[in-house]
């Protein structure tokens, strides 16, 4: 894949925790790579599944689920089912074709604006390679 | 190919005007666009289309002969009215009809008529309202039962107070559920019906509102002795094309939105399937 | 009537290819070679592909008229401004060894779609760019009926040149003009040999006349047949007459200039639940027995008012379809006793 | 032994109905072509229709769906009586476990079940050489005696196939095989464990898959639909035999299956109290992500 290859990346971002590091990686400007388009939820758990797999038909390259560090969910345990669920859907995914590489679920708190940084840069550079995700997608006519 | 080969284009018309007529309900205003014709008739029905969602059918609550303008009044439901209320004056929606059969007005003439209509389904009544007080020597009495679940749900009531004072013209009123304004009958159709009890003598009653609804009204009449041949009634049903060939709007052997959606009582009774 | 054999059957083919898409019975392999196939009408690229000995396709070759899914219109949306492009179909296709009973399905849906007014653009486009090569069958396949429902396994009613499997090759009638046009190119001879008379023996299943179902309309038959029905589509998309659709946009592109959406049209089935729902959840048919009864009065009693004609040619592949044995010959039978039981009942009443 | 089984069967069908226990039996009768298929007995003298053989592979917990509300409002929910095979009862634990039926409305006839074949072989089933429960978990009467069949282990040998593939590979075996599938839903209808009053695959508002029947909503369903069933699927492999387009359904299933197994220790259906490992979690737990 070329080396120029950009991906398009959609984030699921906690409210509570990785939403507000990534404000705070703005806020202390750090740079992150643009690649990665913010989606707010209201917790990690309230990504459905369904989200992900309609942001890879929709022209996403890579999908990280970004929540609260286990033990400090706002609603108590949504990052705990969300835990569970990913940890299945990445396998599962790259049994159907969308390699497990191209989806990422990891904790980054409101205080990590490094790490959140740091994270986003990561797995830009780990779906680079990967080149663009166009599987499963409706033919040209 | 001649665009007027297929049936399923629509044609681009304006919104020319939005106005807030009850809780979830707005009147939409429609041009034209090129002086496309369209000729319609009071209890006919065109699909507008919502661009980038996809269109449904709705009966028509305008006249020809009032305004060149079409009105629709519509009630947010489903994606398609959802997406229409979301559009602003200047807005270009698709427009294909005029669609289904139209109410006997001509057959009418001479004879007094009972409009009953419930939520919603005063819409396609408003034309039959409109043609009858334009043409008030060609019919006898005019009785208007109008009825909605609440008060903020009633709809075309910048209207009342012309209809009511028009000649030989009555008007009904009632809710479902009152609320702190309201001094007005509260009660079921059916229960108003039976109060007002207009004569079955040489008179029409013409029905439109929510199935559950239509259904009673038909007992109350005809414990009013109305007789099937004096029940008029236009039916809603789920459509994807109008003109009889999705396969979605049966009752029976009967398409709504072609043998239909203005149907005789003795008609509907003779359909195979219920209509509720 | 002409003779010609396979090879020159399949030059002809290869050469039809070069100038129209040619759809044939093909076999699909499936499962990643776990060895289980299905036969189906695709677009060949070659005569090597077809396969000319079988018995019915799993799908009818309706799909190549009304498709699974087609765009309506192509429509931009630029701020207030709409514009809409018909994409109306433009390629010739060749259909080639369709069967008698799926060309008379065409037949069928021609009543409903073009006949019956206003026409249908797309699919009266489509069956105008297509030639039906038809090819007989020699006799009834197992769950087929079509001779108890006025077909025939050789009847060249509704194609344009037919072919009967013969030895040494097949023998090739023209039907139509259109026909005559496209064998052009054929290498054959002209021969007085008869068309062969397929043996028409099948099942004997009683089709009551249309006239006559309304009166078991509410009878509790229908409760009881639909019990095992699953409620899926699969009857419905593999008949060849069912032509239910539904009707959505899709926004495919934004742009600064604009949106680019797509009106798409979609198979539907009649069979599914929120078939008939309204927006606020009225549901006039809310059971499965509703549905399915619907199903079938559409079939043998609803089409032949509306346009002429029962709509099922009797292929069987809703009976081979089923996934729990719902069989429409045993349907047709058993319907038939209860409407002669009902009238002994109402004879003896009066 | 099928021959006694069937026997038992219409005798303990026939007392059911003619004591008033129940209001119908669903069970397996033959077809006029010969192919079994679900049967529904309401009178006494019906239940000689009933049959069993190893081809009885629907999985009838299907049907307990119509019969979760009255036939007419106001009325009791009646009591029906249904044939079930071990994998069919495991069905019915996730169906009680998610509180869709109510124990005491279905009477569950059992059945020591040998496998089912192959659609007209004397083979077993690949599930079925696999199965290690000859005798459903639980049951109101149990039908014939624990067969003698030593089940082959699992060794999940058709995942791991595909798992060796490269992920292009995959993914252009699940393009050919979703590409053959029409969205008839035979393999969701047939499934007891999909019983959404309103599948994701057919919600307008949200649009999450549409109307068309082509490649993208196609694998978005399948995956979404195994998906769903994670931790809940029993491996009928109702959904696969119901298949007109012969996808093999089982594969995804089985790939979650054993994921579900590796991640959490969890098999489906197994008991009505354990809830399926995507309703709980750990707090403790370690997992890979």
């Amino acid at each position: 894949m070329s080396d120029n290859f950009e991906p398009r990346i959609v984030g699921f971002l906690c409210n509570w925790c990785s939403y507000a590091g990534a404000d705070m990686t703005g806020t202390s400007r750090i740079p992150y790579p643009p690649n990665i388009r913010i989606i707010r939820v209201p917790c990690s758990g309230r990504v459905d599944p369904l989200f992900v797999l309609k942001a890879f038909q929709e022209g996403a390259d890579g999908v990280m689920v970004l929540g609260c560090h286990p033990g400090d969910c706002h609603y108590s345990e949504g990052n705990y089912h969300a835990r569970r669920r990913y940890a299945l859907m990445h396998r599962f995914l790259d049994f159907v074709g969308i390699e497990a590489d191209r989806l990422c679920i990891d904790w980054v708190s409101a205080a990590e604006g490094h790490r959140f940084a740091q994270v986003v840069a990561q797995f830009t550079a780990q779906v680079q390679p990967l080149g663009p995700w166009n599987g499963l997608q409706r033919r040209r006519r | 190919m001649n665009e007027r080969d297929n049936p399923l284009r629509p044609y681009p018309g304006r919104l020319v005007g939005i106005k807030n007529i009850a809780q979830d309900i707005k009147l939409f205003q429609i041009e034209l666009k090129d002086g496309q014709p369209f000729d319609y008739r009071p209890g006919q029905f065109a699909f507008l289309s919502a661009f980038g969602v996809g269109e449904a059918p709705f009966g028509l609550a305008s006249t020809a002969e009032r305004s060149p303008v079409l009105e629709f009044a519509i009630n947010r439901i489903g994606t398609v009215t959802d997406a229409l209320h979301s559009l602003e004056p200047g807005a270009v929606v698709g427009v294909r009809g005029p669609l289904g059969n139209w109410f006997p007005l001509e057959e009418i003439k001479g004879r007094n008529v009972v409009v009953l209509g419930g939520g919603i389904g005063g819409a396609p009544l408003r034309p039959v309202i409109h043609s009858i007080l334009d043409h008030r020597d060609d019919y006898g009495k005019l009785t208007i039962l109008w009825a909605a679940r609440t008060p903020s749900l009633l709809i075309f009531t910048d209207e009342y107070e012309q209809w009511a004072a028009a000649p030989d013209t009555e008007l009904h009123v009632t809710v479902d559920e009152g609320d702190e304004r309201w001094s007005g009958h509260v009660g079921l159709i059916t229960q108003l019906l039976e109060r007002v009890a207009p004569s079955p003598e040489n008179a029409v009653a013409i029905i439109c509102g929510p199935p559950i609804m239509i259904k009673f009204t038909l007992l109350t009449l005809e414990k009013l002795k109305f007789q099937p041949q004096q029940m008029l009634m236009t039916l809603e049903a789920k459509m994807k094309c109008g003109i009889g060939k999705c396969g979605r709007c049966n009752m029976g052997e009967k398409f709504v939105c072609v043998h239909g959606p203005v149907f005789w009582y003795t008609e509907v009774a003779r359909f195979l399937e219920s209509f509720v | 009537m002409k003779l010609t054999s396979r090879e020159q059957l399949a030059a002809w083919l290869d050469a039809l290819m070069e100038r129209a898409t040619v759809i044939a019975p093909r076999q699909v392999e499936c499962g990643g070679g776990s060895g289980t196939h299905l036969l189906l009408y695709q677009p060949v690229a070659s005569s090597a592909e077809v396969v000319f000995d079988f018995q019915r396709t799993a799908m009818s070759p309706k799909g190549y008229f009304l498709p699974s899914t087609e765009v309506l219109f192509e429509i931009e949306k630029r701020s207030n401004e709409v514009t809409l492009d018909e994409a109306l179909p433009q390629d010739e296709q060749v259909l080639f060894a369709i069967r008698p009973c799926d060309a008379r399905g065409l037949r069928v849906l021609d009543a409903l779609l073009v006949e019956h007014e206003p026409a249908d653009a797309y699919y009266a486009q489509r069956r105008r760019n297509t030639t039906l090569v038809g090819l007989a069958c020699p006799h009834l396949w197992p769950e087929c009926f079509c001779t108890a429902i006025g077909g025939a396994p050789d009847d060249s009613a509704d194609v344009d040149i037919m072919l009967y499997e013969v030895d040494g090759g097949y023998l090739v009638s023209e039907i139509t003009e259109k026909g005559t046009a496209l064998l052009a190119g054929l290498n054959a001879e002209e021969t007085d040999q008869p068309a062969p008379v397929s043996d028409r023996s099948g099942p004997s299943v009683p089709v009551l006349a249309p006239e006559a179902w309304p009166a078991l309309f509410n009878e509790l038959y229908w409760a009881r047949l639909s019990d095992r029905c699953l409620s899926c589509h699969a009857c419905t998309y593999v008949c060849p007459t069912c032509r239910c659709f539904d009707v959505r946009d899709y926004t495919r592109a934004a742009g600064p200039n604009g949106i680019h959406i797509e009106r798409l049209r979609s198979w539907d089935s009649c069979m599914a639940a929120a078939y008939r729902r309204i927006a606020g959840g009225h549901n006039p048919r809310p059971s499965k027995m509703h549905r399915l009864r619907n199903r079938y009065y559409c079939k043998f009693n609803y089409c032949p008012q509306d346009f002429g004609a029962v709509a099922c040619v009797g292929c069987g592949r809703c009976i081979a379809v089923c996934p729990v044995g719902i069989d429409i010959t045993e349907m047709l039978g058993e319907v038939a006793a209860l409407a002669a039981t009902l009238e002994e009942r109402g004879k003896g009443k009066g | 032994m099928s021959e006694s089984i069937q026997t038992a069967l219409r005798t303990r069908a026939r007392e059911l109905l003619e004591l008033g226990e129940v209001s119908c039996v669903i069970g397996y009768e033959r077809s006029p072509r010969g192919r079994v298929r679900p049967a529904f007995i309401y009178e006494p003298a019906d239940a000689d229709r009933l049959v069993w053989d190893n081809t009885c592979h629907h999985n009838l917990m299907v049907y307990l769906h119509d019969r979760k509300t009255p036939p007419r409002r106001g009325e009791e929910v009646p009591r029906v009586a249904v044939v079930a095979k071990p994998c069919d009862v495991r069905a019915l634990n996730v169906l009680l476990h998610e509180g869709q039926i109510a124990r005491e409305k279905v009477f569950v006839i059992g059945v020591a079940c040998a496998g089912m074949c192959e659609e007209g072989t004397e083979e077993l089933q690949a599930r079925c050489r696999r199965c290690r429960e000859r005798v459903p978990i639980f049951y109101d009467a149990l039908v014939g005696e624990p067969p003698k069949v030593t089940a082959v282990d699992e060794d999940w040998a058709d995942v791991v196939e595909l798992e060796g593939m490269s992920a292009a590979e995959r993914l252009a075996f699940w393009t050919r095989e979703f590409d053959r599938c029409i969205r008839c839903y035979a393999c969701r209808q047939a499934c007891p464990g999909c019983y959404c009053f309103e599948c994701m695959a057919e919600q307008v508002d949200p649009l999450w898959v549409g109307i068309a029947i082509e490649l993208p909503e196609k694998a978005f369903f399948h995956v979404m639909r195994a998906y769903h069933l994670a931790g809940r699927c029993v491996e009928c492999n109702a959904c696969e035999l119901a298949c007109p387009m012969h996808i093999p359904l089982s594969l995804l299933n089985r790939k979650i299956a054993k994921e579900v197994e590796a991640l959490f220790g969890y098999r489906a259906g197994g008991d009505p109290q354990t809830p399926p490992p995507l309703a709980t979690f750990r707090k403790d737990e370690e997992l890979p992500l």
